[in-house]
């Protein structure tokens, strides 16, 4: 019995790592979709060299940072664990049952693995069209070996933040929000893309190149989400774990529709036309809104959770568009930053999670991730210049840093 | 001969080449082009960012004929392609010293 | 061991509601493959937001029509159940095993929903090109907070034609049939694209703008109708449901397989050319086709199905075009409406189901949602004019109605 | 408690099915976004075509050849099952628990079928451009119904192979091996595409059309990989097999990461560019250099042989390009080729498989598979011409084959 | 008047019509173009075989304006498009007999 | 100077290059396009309907020479482009006033 609760329970794992780890393929064609054509494959380069980046780094490193059992100081700096290194965290004979596991640790690398992929792949959307290849690589061995175990730890890996009440279900704040605020970060110290902003401060719109291949994104994204979410709860095999798990796959489900309607409404009364590429962020809103506490709400309240986030979402990348000036391709910092902030405060509505800790939680991620990618970012354009030229950006990135177009036969 | 560059609103492709049918010319080689001049281009939106497309699509045909046969061209070109409306296009006439049909060699008159 | 009965149950309806969930975006990207370039964005609009609408109106009213336990006239229409609006439609404390569920009721509500954007989504594909944006959204509130449901309680929800013995298991007639007789209403209320059809009568071809897109979509249906029709077994985790699901996938995959040889065949003998847009009609016609008895043939049986389907699928879609003058440009009236006959049809011969009560559910899920839909859209069509003008239609409605071209760099 | 066992193992193999099946669509995307835009809608048709003839051509015989119980001679040439033809393998009865299956018949046929179609997708990436459909499909029916399912008896249905002593859990040489030698077969029966190499010499880049959509393709081959090897344990129901299956799905990840890594170093060394194509074949190549033994290794070790398979798949296919001046449009017999062969021969490091007969392996599937596959298409062309015509290719396949183009709007 | 060629990369565009712009010319047709000469075509790397692309993206500009502008134009748009590295292009200039605007049937100078 | 204005088909295309260049002319612009004329459009099949595509593709070349280099281009470029085909193309010939080499100022044939 209790074996083939372990079955289950590891199989569950890793049905559901695996739809996290499509998510890096929605992200990939979400980017492709939004950027230029001339840089489509630098973006694509840019996602399967980060994905495949953060999974080796979190084996090398980063699980062992964030899950260390241990502490050097207050549930702040995690201690290091016992098997730094490039091996599946714990000896192969202490994975099992009788180490009290519920399921296997490897499947539970797994599903964790893909989580620190996310966050990466949220930084690679805002940074589109004029960051180079090479730093971002570089910075991506940083984020994931390090900057995003740190933060995690504090929430999931025992620290500070879970020990004093903070509640995030499946990571609006531990995962989307910290991805956003190393966009931010970088995009802070990049600059907007040539051409974005006239003399005059007027901004151009850069349309994305390929709309159903962003869509696709969407879809895709919105489909793993319910590996993201709903994995989240650990356990499927007794009764009310199911239960739990089912109504967040619903309540993940209904957000999502629910930023959908939301953005297209905003966009038909803001602009009387519906803008796709507003839905598409729409849905993306509300499967964030929903992520920091998925199984508490009603199938009704997730909609409407997940509608606030659609709405947040518009207005948000008109705000940082227009009026912060901060030039951001895909809207990822608003869709992952801005809602996941609001998606981390609305847990106390609908459960009894402390608002003063969830705000806490906020600072706490949002600052240490935006001043330690800001540090490291600085740091690297000290060697490597992080920018693109001026040439390099209007022959496109494909073309300079790819060597191959994305298109090349469509002109 | 003169060498005709038709310049007009995409959707009246079709009427066009109609026109120089009609016209008894049966051929003519089509380009896609955008242009501007008097019409500015539409207002669109895009994420919320409002912008000016500042041309407008446009086809433009090559056509080659006789120096006779040019009035009642452009009489049909422009019944074909006019709306009345800015944006309907232009015609350039220039002067054509020759032409040469590159599979029999035919030249002149002949070879359109 | 009930509960771990039930957990894998659950586990299982949600698996089978995520993959069905997929078959939205294989929608989007066939119909975005399907139609012209300058109507791609709103078609990817369009799925999105009828997706999304359906999820809310299934909340809303749908599920609780659907499935009332009681009937206000003789299994025609349905009562209203205990907890119509926004949120699970039982109250939490009732959903669990010691209300004799075998399964939790959010995974049931979880799997229900995304059958009803199914049905909505065969719409959006036959009206493409030229109904607006507005009266389609209203249009898709009616139907999947309405008249699927009714129709759906039907045969699903303890309706008359249960009881009375139409057999479809996974709804060729309750999701595909009814979706297309309502994509058939809405199209004879509309007329064709301009341009379709001569003065002289005469047929214009109006190619596809993108087919790998078109293609990937055929892939992502035939993926998630694993979901569609493996879902509608509903237990697994007894020897004898564990077979017959494993039964179903097969069949599926037999059924599919068989309908693309024979569409391309059927092609190859009548024009010379193995037609790719015929081979996605020729697999969805296979998936349609075992759709309402998958579990029943032998694997060589659903090969046979599906290729029969795959050749009355190839002259379905000419018939409509040349001969009826209908305009469908992704030929769902056909794949859907025409093969889900046959599919319903076709269950008497594998089974012990009873050929005049397939063919009463076939005319009153037909009859009913046609003449239902009709009537909607000719309201709706009072207020709204659902058809976009000459202007409009030949600027695309990417432009007038979206804002956002789908390949502006593409020209 | 058998039950249920056999039903989540059940649940398992068709979920890894599915996922296996979805491989499909990855193929489908890859080739064609790596071949010429003329050429695009033939290789859609070819893969729709080509998985639905493996499909019916396994359940006619294939299946029953590959797993006969019973030999002709010597574990070499397999004996005929009982029930060949168009049904499922095993007369209904026979399928369940009291026959002493550990899941249901028709799972282990729907996990086996998605594995000839693998195999057969290998092939229509190597001889895109030029290869006619019609022999295309008929070296399908041929190579799926008997080719591969009698060297796959060898190694899984009890033949020679596998009680011989060669390892190859999930197929490194069974299925990449055996398509590629099928591809370089054909590859070489057809040579290359008309304008690939001047007259000098000289070898012209061809590039692919469509970037997106092939890293698309590479994305759902990764995510598909998770069924393909994960599935290949069989079992999950017991801790043990749970486990496995679990360091299994963490292992493919990891080492499809090295390979990523891998080659785009790789790249970025060799021409100061990191070429995308690359970094998608270096993706395949760490999937097919684990799958022979994803189980054994730990994910550091996984990262390393996936490393290697990406420098190699580099270095393969600038070999085969430039020195052999065998055309492969997608680098399919480098991936799954030379990689297969690796993959096969890095077994004994990480288990204590021996070199002898892993080698031994590698000779007798890709000898007799090449062999087999060129007197099949020598005798396939003396019938019908295999080779597109001089003036077919300048026009494109999509044209003259199809009559549909992939993306008539795009010029 | 005179039909006036432009000829120049596409990065320029937008400083060439502000150049017409600058020089009275209110209106232009615009083609998508590829060119080669002194410039040769960049060296690209695909799947580690480089190969040349032997044409250079350029852009088209049509320009019909009056004998008395040609020049000032010609000034304008060298000081638009040029960067004295090769591959800047090249204006032709030619004798353009008439031009109709096909909404007005206006001709000549009128019509541009 | 003359502008040879040369519609061939999109085959051609590295023929006629090739042929400029042994004719001495180094440089070209280069359009795509599509026509029409004795050569009517191939017939292909959607979804069953059958359809005429009533334009073929062609390529369009801009070639600025001297005069006295024209009739030897047209040699090359018919001996190139031709196949004895309908649809082979045409070469047209207009007269070139003046040619700008927009990087350094240079005019008439230097600027070729
Ligand atoms: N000076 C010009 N030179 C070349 N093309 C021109 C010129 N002016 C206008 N055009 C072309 O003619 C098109 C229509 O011109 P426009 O002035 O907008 O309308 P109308 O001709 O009806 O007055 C433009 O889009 C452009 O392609
Ligand atoms: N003889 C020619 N006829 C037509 N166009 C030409 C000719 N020579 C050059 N061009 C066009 O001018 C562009 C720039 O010419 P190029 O010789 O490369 O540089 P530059 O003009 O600076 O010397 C070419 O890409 C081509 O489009
Ligand atoms: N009168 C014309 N004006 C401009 N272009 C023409 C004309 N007639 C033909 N062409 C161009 O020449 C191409 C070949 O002409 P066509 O009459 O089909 O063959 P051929 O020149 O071999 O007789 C056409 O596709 C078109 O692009």
């Amino acid at each position: 019995m209790d074996e083939i609760k372990f079955a289950v329970d590891t199989f569950y794992a890793i049905m559901a790592g695996a739809l996290v780890m499509w998510m890096a393929a929605g992200f990939t064609m979400l980017e492709a979709g939004l950027v230029q054509k001339k840089d489509v494959s630098e973006i694509v380069t840019k996602n399967l060299g980060l994905y495949s980046i953060a999974c080796i780094m979190y084996l090398a490193c980063g699980f062992i940072l964030m899950y260390p059992g241990s502490s050097l100081i207050d549930g702040v700096i995690p201690g290091i664990g016992s098997s730094w290194g490039l091996s599946t965290a714990l000896p192969i004979e202490e994975i099992g049952m009788e180490y009290g596991m519920d399921y296997s640790q490897q499947a539970d690398f797994f599903f964790q693995v893909v989580f620190v992929a996310t966050a990466m792949s949220i930084v690679s959307g805002a940074v589109a069209g004029r960051m180079k290849l090479l730093p971002f690589f570089l910075f991506a061995v940083i984020l994931t070996g390090f900057i995003y175990p740190i933060q995690g730890y504090w929430n999931w890996g025992g620290g500070f933040l879970s020990s004093g009440g903070y509640s995030d279900y499946a990571g609006s704040g531990t995962v989307h929000l910290c991805g956003a605020a190393a966009a931010l970060a970088l995009v802070t110290a990049l600059g907007p893309r040539n051409g974005k902003y006239g003399m005059d401060g007027s901004v151009n719109a850069m349309p994305g190149s390929n709309i159903p291949i962003a869509a696709l994104g969407a879809w895709i994204l919105w489909l793993g989400w319910f590996g993201f979410n709903g994995g989240s709860e650990l356990i499927i095999s007794d009764e009310a774990s199911a239960i739990a798990v089912s109504q967040v796959f619903m309540n993940t489900n209904m957000a999502a529709a629910g930023g959908v309607v939301a953005a297209l409404l905003t966009s038909l009364f803001a602009t009387g036309k519906m803008d796709v590429t507003m839905a598409i962020n729409g849905a993306i809103a509300g499967l964030v809104a929903i992520t920091a506490g998925p199984s508490a709400p009603s199938g009704g309240e997730a909609v409407i959770i997940g509608a606030i986030g659609g709405v947040i979402v518009y207005f948000s990348i008109l705000f940082f568009e227009k009026r912060l000036k901060i030039d951001d391709p895909v809207g990822a910092i608003s869709a992952h930053g801005i809602v996941g902030i609001y998606g981390v405060m609305v847990v106390p509505f609908t459960s009894d999670a402390s608002f003063l800790w969830q705000l806490y939680g906020v600072v706490a991620i949002a600052g240490f991730t935006y001043v330690a990618s800001l540090i490291v970012i600085y740091v690297i354009n000290m060697f490597i210049s992080i920018r693109a030229t001026d040439e390099e950006q209007a022959a496109g990135l494909d073309s300079t840093e790819i060597g191959v177009e994305a298109y090349p036969e469509f002109d | 001969m003169k060498l005709l560059t038709l310049i007009v609103k995409p959707s009246k492709t079709e009427l066009v080449k109609e026109a120089l049918h009609s016209s008894g010319i049966g051929g003519a080689t089509i380009i896609e082009a955008s242009g501007y001049g008097s019409q500015k281009g539409q207002s669109e939106t895009y994420r919320g960012t409002e912008y000016r497309a500042d041309t407008n699509p446009k086809v433009m045909f090559q056509v080659a004929c006789d120096d006779g046969d040019t009035s009642s061209i452009i009489e049909a070109v422009r019944n074909a392609a006019g709306t009345g409306k800015i944006g309907d296009g232009k015609i350039f006439i220039t002067e054509l010293t020759d032409v040469v049909r590159i599979r029999t060699g035919e030249t002149g008159s002949k070879a359109i």
